[in-house]
């Protein structure tokens, strides 16, 4: 027994000495995903030294986005203080600043301080005409495809969806050589996937003035295209409507796919030593219809301050910090992080490093955020359900689309 | 029975019981097998089965890039408190009701049973408040308890009906010799249910050994982590990227300390579900 | 003697443990379930009565529990007649079988989902190879198949539970019995049904009464693998709480689904009490 | 060593089941006082009411004098011997004899002390290290003793100590009780269904039905002088011949046969029930005076002696003879003692009294 309580005495204990700090001292928290914990501490080491008295305080406890939402749900649920920072997938941002659990920034981050931002990044920081975070991670979907198969069959790079289909069915040799690999999964990156062709064929999910235009023509055609991959012209692998980023990526790294609709973060590993696809890969933004402009659905991260924090003043100086080009670059050098700062981009060390980055750019000026709504994630697993049913073919395109204006409009008609 | 019908019985046994092994240990040796495949083999397309090279790769990853000693650590700790809690509170409970004539019993056993019927999901929230009050985050308290106090409803009926099948002769023998009834729970009672115990004890542990929602929201820091919220929060370098090879050897490892646990009570688990439900 | 008052000291520490961890939280869930954004009120209540998707959870629900608990029941009882029988090696066999409900099922559905991967998968590798499917197979892909991949994963980790706490109940029946019936003539199956059924029959209930209770909470293990889809055709109540709660942000609302999902397992758990009462009644 | 007094004891299961019911007893100091009766008739239960291991709606227990009625088991000093012995499985015999010592914190000494006079007393010296589960019958019953002795308590209870062994160890064991307890001079109350175990240990016997005492006296008086149908039918094997018969101008008839009574008091019908025990009906093979005839249906060896059933008229009775002395089927002639005939009243059984030499 006596082992039992001095192993509780000694994690009691280690708690205390990190609990406590002196008086004029401040440990600020902040939860992260732990695959770029390296990064982060090395921010975090940077900042204690330019601020002496400042702590950051990095939990890292889950790689998968719902884990870490679901964290701080909790504690802004709870009212709780644990988290001074909120680092925020780009979808939280209307959804946490609605229920007021965000401290609004529009001082501290006036309009004149934004400019050096991706547009993007910065609307979807915004709810309500106020600003809640500064956007430190970008991300956009982009089509991969295979240089080499491409040449060799003497085509060109695709750029509307009929000459992705119509390269698609040429080029594949089933079971072993797919057409197009995307995130056909029931979950949020099958909503990604499905607004970048509805933008792509000029639809949306709501219009300038906020009505919900999910039942138009334009969203028939786009989810008939998905279905016609899968299901018609079967130019994607059996099991795609389980794929998530992962199986996608896989895939097509072993050589299995033609194009890959993915995240910039695929690339870097496509050109790792020992990968088979090293060398025989091309980036280009995602296809359209013809007339129409390619769009690529934002994803991406950015800090704000929680509500409940005791140390909002401190938690701004972070935010400060991290978000400055310097910090920006140092986390591309050390995880590969995408900055959300224009200037990067025309960094030489940063272009060095990562030559694909002239074409990421003009994806990521491209990029639109998904619909900025406070009832964001019922609206989305409402999409989700819907199209997930018509690619197993349990509804046509049409009845998707009515089904979903249906169901949203009744669910945002609930309070 | 002539000597051909039993040479058929056993071939047929030894038949099913080849099935039995299979069925029980394929999922896992497929996981055992993933855990020792190179990287590539993992996920190469169509699967390997055998892999070509045996790599204790993902054993050694898992081992020098994570705290896995102390999340098993944990583990262990937390389970083993929550194990003894739950016995703790729960035995003097199935005691009295199953010995002490207390009026209500019936509608006490069903209350606390009642107490089993509401999903996980449910508690999250409130404990949640709780132990940011408490400031019992980090802390094995924090997932201790709770543990507990889900199984004390299967721990209870458990030990009551095996409690009211010793003989009550021997309480009463107990009481003439001058034990107290905490005395008789003690010194009688507890050691001729050592089997019960043993079932109960293997049941609560192996609830707290795989529990996963409130230790991921209990515990942020890594260093008290247990090890399924350990092994969740394996991962490559992206939070796209999957390292199954890894994920596959953190379950082989996180199954042994269970299954080492399980062979040496095996037969005291099945005795005691067994004793329990002999009638008297 | 003692007096009666002390006797119920017995309950404090339970009384404690499950007052704090479980009534006060379900209180507290029940209080939050009748508050909704206009005040106090039914409104929740009244909003569920019309949610086609807690319908469609339900049903999902319902279809996994009881596939899964048939299932569990039929192989647990096969897997515990075959090691009451006593041969060499009894204990090793008994305990390799009780290897799948030691895993942790957020981290087995890991496993499982690797497992049932169109591509990578064993699972659908080993019927194209041997030819018992034409293509490979995307086990998580359509809805049936999905749900019967996930029933199957279930039925694996929980089989040995079930059939622990049966064979618990085979051993507590008396060999004499059987002998009996043997004597009158009775074969093998017919001894079956005329003895060990009838005799299991409380033990069954148990099994039936825990295992129907977690397979209706069921969470891990589905979101995992396949996180409610394809079409929303696996989504179980449970994660649709959770999704109330951590994604809509609507926790009143959450609250009346559960004390809506706890009030039909009440229902369930007395219907099946009453049911065995007068069954034994019968007897 | 003590005296215990019960008084007016009632205790009553579920609503109306009254298993002890009113029930009054003095124990003297050094008796053996058996508890007889049928199974459910209150002797255990009352046996629980002494230890304490119930409590009585109504009435008093005292022990020596004090009243003990509200205090538990280990405070009135009483041991007590159960059916099934209820020896702690999980200690060995040494503990099981020497737990209640240690309960009342003697020094180790002293207890292994009287442990080990106790275990002599009872011939256990060698079994002290094992469990239970490793002994026989005999010696799980001489444990359970020895865990009684050692404590010399004020009261030794016995529960029915020897119905789970062999008829064989039972008889034995039976006549080494009874010196134990002699050579120990304890105050012993013993329950059985057994009246041969009742009628040859004890000092006093009392004979219970539903909950009440029937009759209480030495073995002698329960056997010859029953105060009831109920106690001589239930005391003495071959059990006694209830016969319905009548009594006109001072003779008592049935069937043929009839014989000349004493008077008897109150007789309130000419219809009684006469109380015959086997061994006072004589049997011939000749027609004598007195006598009457009848077919013998039934004949049961016992060694020593046989009992004969023999039918006059539709009544049926039973005759201890010698071994071999009748044949089934034979025809016999059969007389009574009229001095052993107990003549009880057939609305209430009880016994009628002869009338005292009045004249």
């Amino acid at each position: 027994m006596n082992w039992f309580f001095r192993a509780i005495i000694v994690l009691a204990s280690a708690g205390l000495i990190v609990g406590c700090t002196g008086e004029k001292e401040a440990t600020i928290t902040i939860l992260i995903s732990p695959d770029h914990i390296k990064g982060w501490k090395a921010i975090g080491e940077a900042f204690s030294k330019k601020y002496p008295n400042l702590k950051v305080n990095f939990e890292a406890p889950s790689s998968s986005t719902d884990d870490r939402q679901t964290k701080y749900t909790t504690c802004f649920l709870a009212e709780d203080a644990a988290y001074d920072l909120v680092y925020m997938d780009i979808i939280w941002v209307p959804k946490f600043a609605s229920k007021g659990w965000l401290e609004p920034l529009d001082d501290k981050f006036p309009e004149s301080a934004r400019a050096d931002f991706l547009p993007g990044d910065i609307e979807g920081s915004i709810y309500k005409g106020k600003i809640y975070r500064v956007p430190m991670q970008s991300d956009a979907g982009m089509l991969y495809f295979r240089k080499d198969l491409l040449e060799k069959a003497k085509l060109k790079p695709p750029q509307t969806f009929s000459e992705l289909m119509r390269a698609c069915t040429k080029l594949q040799k089933k079971p072993d050589l797919y057409g197009y690999v995307f995130q056909g999964k029931q979950y949020e990156g099958l909503v990604c996937n499905f607004l970048e062709i509805l933008w792509g064929y000029g639809g949306d999910v709501f219009d300038s003035d906020g009505k919900l235009v999910i039942n138009s023509p334009e969203a028939v055609k786009a989810l008939g295209w998905l279905v016609d991959a899968v299901r018609n012209y079967q130019v994607c692998p059996m099991g795609v409507t389980t794929y998530n980023e992962e199986e996608c990526h896989r895939t097509f790294q072993e050589g299995h796919a033609v194009f890959m609709r993915n995240w910039p973060y695929a690339w870097s590993m496509t050109q790792q030593e020992g990968s088979p696809v090293k060398g025989k890969v091309g980036i280009v933004p995602m296809v359209h219809a013809a007339g129409k402009k390619s769009a690529a659905t934002l994803g991406g991260w950015g800090i704000g301050i929680s509500k409940f924090s005791n140390n909002k003043k401190e938690a701004w100086k972070f935010i400060e910090f991290a978000t400055s080009a310097p910090i920006q670059k140092l986390l591309h050098e050390r995880e590969g992080l995408i900055p959300t700062r224009k200037s990067l981009f025309k960094d030489k060390d940063i272009l060095e490093k990562s030559p694909h980055y002239g074409k990421l750019y003009k994806v990521l000026l491209g990029a639109r955020p998904r619909p900025v709504h406070e009832r964001y994630t019922e609206i989305s697993d409402i999409m989700q359900k819907h199209l997930s049913a018509s690619l197993i073919g349990d509804e046509t395109p049409r009845q998707a689309a009515r089904l979903m204006a249906v169901e949203i409009e009744v669910a945002l008609g609930q309070k | 029975m002539n000597s051909h019908k039993k040479t058929t019985n056993r071939i047929l046994l030894i038949v099913l019981v080849a099935l039995i092994i299979s069925y029980s240990l394929a999922p896992f040796l497929w996981q055992v097998l993933t855990s020792i495949k190179p990287e590539k083999e993992v996920i190469s397309i169509p699967p390997t089965y055998l892999p070509t090279k045996v790599s204790f790769e993902n054993y050694k990853k898992v081992f020098m890039e994570k705290p896995f000693g102390w999340w098993i650590f944990n583990s262990v700790l937390v389970a083993m408190g929550a194990t003894l809690l739950a016995l703790a509170a729960g035995a003097p409970a199935a005691y009295a009701l199953a010995r002490l004539r207390l009026r209500g019993t019936g509608v006490i056993l069903k209350l606390i049973l009642v107490g089993a019927l509401f999903p996980q999901i449910v508690y999250l929230l409130p404990l949640f408040e709780m132990v940011s009050a408490l400031g019992l985050m980090n802390n094995p308290l924090a997932l201790i308890i709770p543990y507990a106090a889900l199984n004390v409803p299967f721990v209870v009926w458990i030990l009551y009906s095996f409690f009211r099948q010793v003989p009550g002769d021997l309480e009463d023998a107990a009481l003439v010799d001058g034990f107290s009834r905490t005395g008789i729970l003690v010194k009688i009672i507890l050691p001729v249910s050592a089997p019960a115990l043993a079932t109960t004890a293997i049941l609560v542990f192996i609830f707290a050994w795989n529990e996963f929602l409130f230790a991921f929201a209990f515990m942020s820091r890594k260093l008290a982590y247990t090890v399924p919220v350990g092994i969740a929060t394996l991962s490559g370098g992206s939070p796209y990227v999957i390292p199954w090879g890894q994920i596959a050897a953190a379950i082989v490892i996180t199954t042994m300390p269970v299954v080492i646990i399980i062979l040496a009570l095996q037969r005291r688990i099945v005795q005691g579900l067994t004793a329990g439900s002999v009638k008297g | 003697m003692d007096s009666v008052l002390k006797r119920y000291l017995f309950l404090i520490p339970v009384a404690i443990l499950l007052g704090l961890i479980v009534f006060y939280p379900v209180l507290r869930c029940a209080g939050l379930s009748f508050t909704t954004h206009d005040g106090l009120g039914f409104g929740n209540y009244a909003r569920a009565f019309g949610d086609a998707r807690l319908a469609a959870t339900l049903w999902n629900t319902t279809v996994f529990t009881v596939f899964s608990l048939v299932l569990e029941i039929i192989l647990g009882l096969a897997l515990a007649l075959c090691i009451n029988v006593s041969f060499r090696g009894r204990g090793i066999v008994r305990a390799i079988v009780l290897i799948p409900w030691a895993l942790p099922p957020a981290v087995m559905a890991l496993g499982w989902t690797w497992i049932f991967n169109d591509v990578y998968g064993v699972a659908s590798d080993i019927l194209y190879r041997t030819g018992l499917a034409s293509e490979k197979i995307a086990w998580l892909a359509t809805p049936g198949k999905a749900m019967l991949s996930l029933v199957i994963a279930d039925v694996w980790k929980t089989t040995p539970f079930v059939a622990i706490i049966l064979l618990a109940g085979l051993q507590s029946i008396p060999k004499s019995l059987y002998e009996a019936a043997a004597i009158d003539g009775a074969g093998p199956v017919r001894r079956f049904f005329m003895i060990t059924l009838p005799l299991l029959r409380p033990h069954l209930l148990l099994a039936v009464l825990f295992r129907g209770i977690q397979a209706f909470g069921v969470f891990d293990l589905i979101w995992v693998m396949t996180r409610g889809g394809p079409a929303g055709s696996t989504e179980t109540i449970s994660l649709y709480i959770y999704r109330i709660i951590y994604g809509y942000l609507n926790p009143g609302y959450a609250a009346a689904l559960t004390i809506i999902a706890f009030l039909i397992l009440l229902a369930v758990a007395v219907i099946i009490s009453i049911l065995n009462r007068r069954q034994h009644e019968l007897a | 060593m003590a005296r215990l007094e019960i008084k007016n004891l009632t205790r009553t299961f579920g609503s109306d089941v009254k298993a002890v019911d009113g029930v009054s007893l003095a124990v003297e100091e050094g008796e053996f006082l058996t508890l007889l009766g049928p199974s459910g008739c209150g002797k255990t239960t009352l046996l629980r009411l002494i230890a304490g291991l119930e409590t009585p709606e109504a009435g008093a227990v005292q022990i020596d004098g004090a009243d003990v009625t509200g205090i538990n088991p280990a405070g009135r000093d009483v041991a007590m011997v159960f059916q099934n012995y209820a020896l702690y499985p999980h200690m060995r015999v040494y503990d099981n004899i020497a737990v209640s010592l240690k309960l009342r914190k003697l020094g180790r000494k002293e207890i292994e002390q009287k442990v080990a006079h106790a275990a002599e007393m009872l011939g256990i010296e060698d079994l002290l290290q094992r469990l239970p589960k490793e002994l026989s019958g005999g010696q799980r019953q001489r444990v359970a003793l020895a865990r009684a002795l050692v404590r010399k308590p004020k009261l030794f209870l016995l529960d029915e100590p020897l119905s789970n062994l062999d008829a064989v160890l039972r008889e034995k064991t039976r006549a080494e009780l009874k010196m134990l307890f002699a050579r120990i001079g304890g105050t012993v109350i013993y329950v059985t269904h057994d009246q041969a175990e009742a009628i040859s240990m004890s000092s006093r016997v009392a004979v219970m039905r539903d909950g009440r005492i029937q009759q209480v006296g030495t073995p002698e008086k329960i056997y010859f002088s029953p105060a009831n149908s109920f106690v001589a039918g239930f005391v003495g094997s071959p059990s006694i011949s209830f016969i319905d018969s009548e009594i006109a101008n001072g003779r008592l008839i049935f069937g043929q046969f009839s014989v000349m009574i004493e008077g008897y008091r109150g007789v309130q019908s000419d219809r009684v029930v006469a109380g015959v025990r086997p061994e006072d009906v004589t049997l011939s093979g000749e027609p004598e005076a007195a006598a009457a005839e009848a077919t013998v249906i039934l004949v049961e060896p016992f060694g020593s002696f046989s009992v004969a059933t023999i039918e006059h008229e539709g009544i049926r009775l039973k005759a201890t003879v010698k071994p071999q002395a009748v044949k089934d089927g034979s025809i016999v002639f059969f007389r009574i003692a009229p001095e052993k005939i107990h003549l009880f009243d057939p609305a209430t059984g009880r016994v009628l009294e002869k009338r005292l030499d009045e004249d």
